[in-house]
């Protein structure tokens, strides 16, 4: 018998994937297209304080391989988040981890507590290149990860993941950084920044001038990040970025990651999260797994 | 929402660097509606990314067929162009709001370039309710003109602008359009953003209703994302929020969505 | 009339178009296709003191619109290439760019030294993802980007370019630490470091376990770090990193960058970099701009 | 070097997962020899970025065709599977040093499943040759066999191994090839690197000359890059340099070569 369950720092999930923050919304949409029960895990559109807008249009441009966007946080508010798309995801049988964002760390606490233990887990974003105030800002400096982290921990009655910048010099240092804070897990990566430009209008193709890149084009770099991160800290890993195949998913699983989340992917194929389920399921028949932990990790290394 | 592999019928140019595909999907020809669109996977490869977002431009609901009117702008939609026929398309849709039709009223569409796209099926809808709703057109192009004369079977009479002058009137079609004003009810529009922006000016003075059918670009398609945002008005006063074209428009009522900013 | 020549920090090219290091060996190759005085400048094979053999093989992976290559400064050493492979690049005019790498500060300068003023630039590789010693380790912190380029400079009797690496968190940082060294140009970027997996043989693509990322996917990062760097220092850039179509140059001179070079474009199509000038001269011709300048850096920025 | 598009006659799959493709390209028909690759760009798409190498299998000089033998595997090879007759396709090549024929020799050809590709040529080159060049085939698979007619054709004898034994002996070709070693003078062989180390060793053991060609994985194909490379002898002792697959070889002298690390 295959068991693909997964438990995440005391998140219990039925299978190591789950959807990113940011590309899957409240789960509304993409529940039209599948059960949102075949998912491990939903992390949903990063939350704030207050409602927010956020940046102008356009938000999106294209690359090779990749988007740049450069939404900028908007989202309803913690409050209509609780009152109006929790009830709906809890219909669900899938975990369900609070993206968070805030200003200041207060805000982060704030909103943690708010949070309570209405959801299983919080994933503190402190690597969102597209707005001005916090977001990546927190998350470039071990020492700010760690007094954030810290923080906020303090705050929370449910696990705590990290996510991380892949925008700095050596992750290891912010991965160990959050670890020794207290964080129940980490997630990684967010976007890398980038841009791209109009040539005939002479302008950056986002309203934003920058923004953060995702999809195929920035696994590689994930990829090494995530090994990087596995081989340096005790604490599981969710690993994502550019992940669109079952073998990207195994790559990262065979790197040390313990979950792995689905982002730009599904805007190409709504369906990619439980494609890649399932062909994770398929990868471990082949070989003869009957869980995720006979092959996370055992990346042969040269 | 659907997603599914839909079959090409038909993909040929109908003039300099427009496109017009048939695609056979009996899902989407039962549930799709005039000013909805389809979020196409022009190429299977990672090459180019993201989904292209394409109106509907005509239904033939009993035979199940779909066109699009498409013009060639960049990979995706040169990419659409190469699929073949007999090939398979890789669909999201039908999406969106379409047009609204309201009854007992007198009709003008008023469209720029490819932004005649979505209109066609709406004047055939029109024409379908009949008396006592009626539709005149007003088409813009800047050189080549197309599709004239099916607007001008499904419409009352068809009014035609380019550019520089060699079809039809010179100038722009809103310029035409601004004269006739006082015939209409309803004003249904697609086009270039400033097209559109003065269209909505010209109804506000007179309180006609005004559509206006937005493109953003987009992710997702489906409402997940939020990177397909315009401004629309939230309460009174000046504040507004960002709706998502894709899923609350892409036709807003020209009153509630802030064009210029 | 329309003129495409570029002044260096002193380096006067005929065309803003060079080739990156390591991607063009020394020349000899890629001249066989067509005349190496089509170009504005070669920037040759990282040198190193001694000859070096590189790493083990598979050097090279595939990934999304990118490849990752893990050679390792493979080269005859400077001896070698003053004797056997300058006479041979200085038939053509061209500007001649030894990229070097070493394994201490005094490598470098002994290096600068022995290059005396045999070719037109020395750029100063501390950013080379592929070897332990060296490389990238002088290019990840202010204070030893400043020190070797200090030391350097006052080695080098050509001007002095220093490559960047992108792996950092904050590349202006690193860009005002070597012009403030005296720095006479910058180039950016190098390769991005990456990974990638083989999922049934659970082995790393790359012998080498890790490499450099290069090619269109990096573009983005590429752009909006030459962005950056071109607003925050006064000295010339050379702007690298996916450019492969004239597009791609042009978006990198709008965001300030005085030349571009072209490395993996080449082994995918040899003629690359003459495409890519002819593409350039024809922009310039569609929008009356008679020197690069016209354009350099004249993105507006939303 | 030459770098052009060239025009594909056919490109038809000849054996599961095995294709065929004839290329007509005057250029490098005349150019070309036997033991030297094409560069191919298998897809226009960014996607797969890189070109492929692939072996010169056959040559047709008077009608410029150059034939390729070529196994799926991924990307790439399906990209070139995918070819149509009459399409283009963009040709870096001919490259490499090619297989050396010694005159006055017994030869034998050891190939082992894909590995025969480069061999066919050579077989055909040094039957032009006539006496007193003779060679025999030692061709292994691992179950489905394909080209043998061809090679029984052009060689003295030709030898058949399968590991399933489902054609000609049961087992490995080099433990048939063992057997006839003092039969040769110059072996040529190509195929999985255990496979030829072995052979390269059974040849050392009776001095024989042997020639290898080798595979590694490719960046510009033409020697700028460095990333292609494989051991060599340097001088004496256990020194060695890395040399260039793509244009130091693919074929090496066996002696000169460290296939072992
Ligand atoms: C709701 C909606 C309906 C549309 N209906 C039609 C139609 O019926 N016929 C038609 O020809 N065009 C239509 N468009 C515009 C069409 O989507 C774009 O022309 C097309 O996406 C361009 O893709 P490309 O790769 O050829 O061009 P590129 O410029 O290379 O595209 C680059 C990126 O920008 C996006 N993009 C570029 N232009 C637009 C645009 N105007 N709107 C949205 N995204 C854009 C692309 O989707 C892509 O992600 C519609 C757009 C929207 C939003
Ligand atoms: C000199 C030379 C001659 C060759 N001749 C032939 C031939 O005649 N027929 C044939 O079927 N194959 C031949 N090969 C092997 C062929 O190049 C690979 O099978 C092919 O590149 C695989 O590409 P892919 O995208 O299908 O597979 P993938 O495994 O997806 O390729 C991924 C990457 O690895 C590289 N790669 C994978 N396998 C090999 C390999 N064995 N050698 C070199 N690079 C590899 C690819 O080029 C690509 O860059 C030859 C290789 C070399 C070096
Ligand atoms: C449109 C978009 C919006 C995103 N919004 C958020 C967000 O609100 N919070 C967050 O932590 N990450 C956000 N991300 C980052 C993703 O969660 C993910 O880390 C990143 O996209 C890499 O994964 P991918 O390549 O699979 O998309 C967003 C990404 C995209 C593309
Ligand atoms: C195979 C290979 C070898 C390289 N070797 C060097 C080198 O020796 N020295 C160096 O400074 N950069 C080296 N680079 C980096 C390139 O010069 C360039 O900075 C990088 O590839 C980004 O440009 P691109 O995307 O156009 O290739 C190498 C890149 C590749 C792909
Ligand atoms: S395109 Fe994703 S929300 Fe509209
Ligand atoms: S492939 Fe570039 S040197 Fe051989």
């Amino acid at each position: 018998m295959i068991n693909t369950s997964t438990n995440l720092a005391g998140i219990k999930m039925k299978s190591p994937v789950i959807t990113a923050s940011g590309t899957f919304g409240f789960g509304r949409e993409y529940g039209s297209f599948y059960d949102l029960s075949l998912l491990g895990g939903i992390t949903v559109k990063g939350l704030t304080l207050k409602p927010r807008e956020g940046n102008k249009a356009p938000r999106i441009a294209e690359a090779s391989a990749s988007i740049l966007n450069s939404v900028g946080l908007q989202n309803p508010g913690i409050e209509v988040f609780l009152d109006e798309e929790l009830p709906f995801l809890r219909q669900y049988d899938t975990a369900v981890i609070a993206n968070i964002a805030g200003n200041t760390i207060d805000e982060y606490c704030e909103m943690a507590e708010r949070l309570g233990s209405s959801v299983d887990g919080i994933e503190l974003n402190i690597s969102c290149p597209n707005v001005k105030e916090g977001g990546v800002a927190f998350g470039t400096k071990s020492q700010s990860v760690y007094e954030i982290t810290k923080s906020v921990k303090r705050h929370s009655c449910v696990p705590l993941i990290v996510k991380l910048s892949p925008n700095v010099t050596d992750i290891t240092e912010i991965a160990a950084a959050a670890q020794e804070a207290g964080a129940d897990a980490l997630s990684l990566i967010n976007t890398l920044l980038g841009m791209a430009i109009d040539v005939h209008t002479q302008r950056p193709m986002l309203a934003n001038n920058v923004g953060g890149l995702s999809g195929p084009a920035v696994k590689p770099v994930a990829l090494r990040m995530v090994w990087q991160v596995c081989g340096a800290v005790k604490i599981p890993v969710i690993g994502m970025g550019g992940i669109s195949t079952w073998e990207d998913a195994v790559e990262f699983i065979l790197a040390g990651a313990s979950s792995i989340a689905v982002g730009t992917a599904s805007f190409i194929d709504p369906f990619a999260p439980v494609r890649i389920t399932e062909g994770i399921v398929q990868y471990m028949e082949k070989y003869g797994y009957s869980c995720i932990d006979d092959f996370r990790g055992k990346l042969k290394v040269f | 929402m659907n997603c599914q592999k839909s079959i090409v019928i038909s993909n040929k140019e109908i003039c300099s660097g427009v496109f017009e595909m048939v695609i056979e999907d009996k899902c989407i020809a039962e549930k799709a509606a005039a000013g909805q669109f389809l979020h196409l996977k022009p190429v299977e490869s990672n090459e180019v990314l993201l989904r292209r977002p394409i109106s509907i431009h005509r239904l033939d609901r009993e035979k199940a067929l779909i066109t699009l009117l498409y013009q060639l702008k960049g990979k995706g939609t040169v990419g659409l162009s190469k699929i073949a026929v007999n090939e398979y398309i890789d669909i999201i849709g039908p999406i969106g709001k379409g047009f609204p039709i309201e009854s007992e009223k007198r009709c003008a569409i008023v469209g720029g370039g490819i932004g005649i796209a979505p209109l066609m099926q709406l004047t055939a809808d029109l024409k379908a309710f009949g008396k006592p709703i009626s539709c005149d057109a007003y088409l813009g192009f800047r050189s080549d003109v197309y599709k004239l004369e099916e607007f001008s079977m499904l419409c009352d009479k068809t009014h035609v602008a380019t550019e520089d002058g060699s079809f039809g009137e010179k100038g722009y079609i809103t310029d035409i359009f601004a004269g006739n004003l006082h015939k209409y009810d309803v004003i249904y529009t697609c086009g270039p953003k400033i097209m559109m922006s003065k269209i909505k000016e010209l109804c506000s003075t007179k309180k006609l209703k005004c559509y206006v059918s937005l493109e953003e670009k987009m992710g997702c398609g489906v409402g997940a994302c939020l990177v397909c945002v315009c401004k629309t008005k939230a309460g009174d006063g000046d504040s507004w929020h960002h709706s998502k074209v894709c899923c609350d428009g892409p036709v807003f009522d020209a009153e509630e969505v802030l064009l210029n900013d």
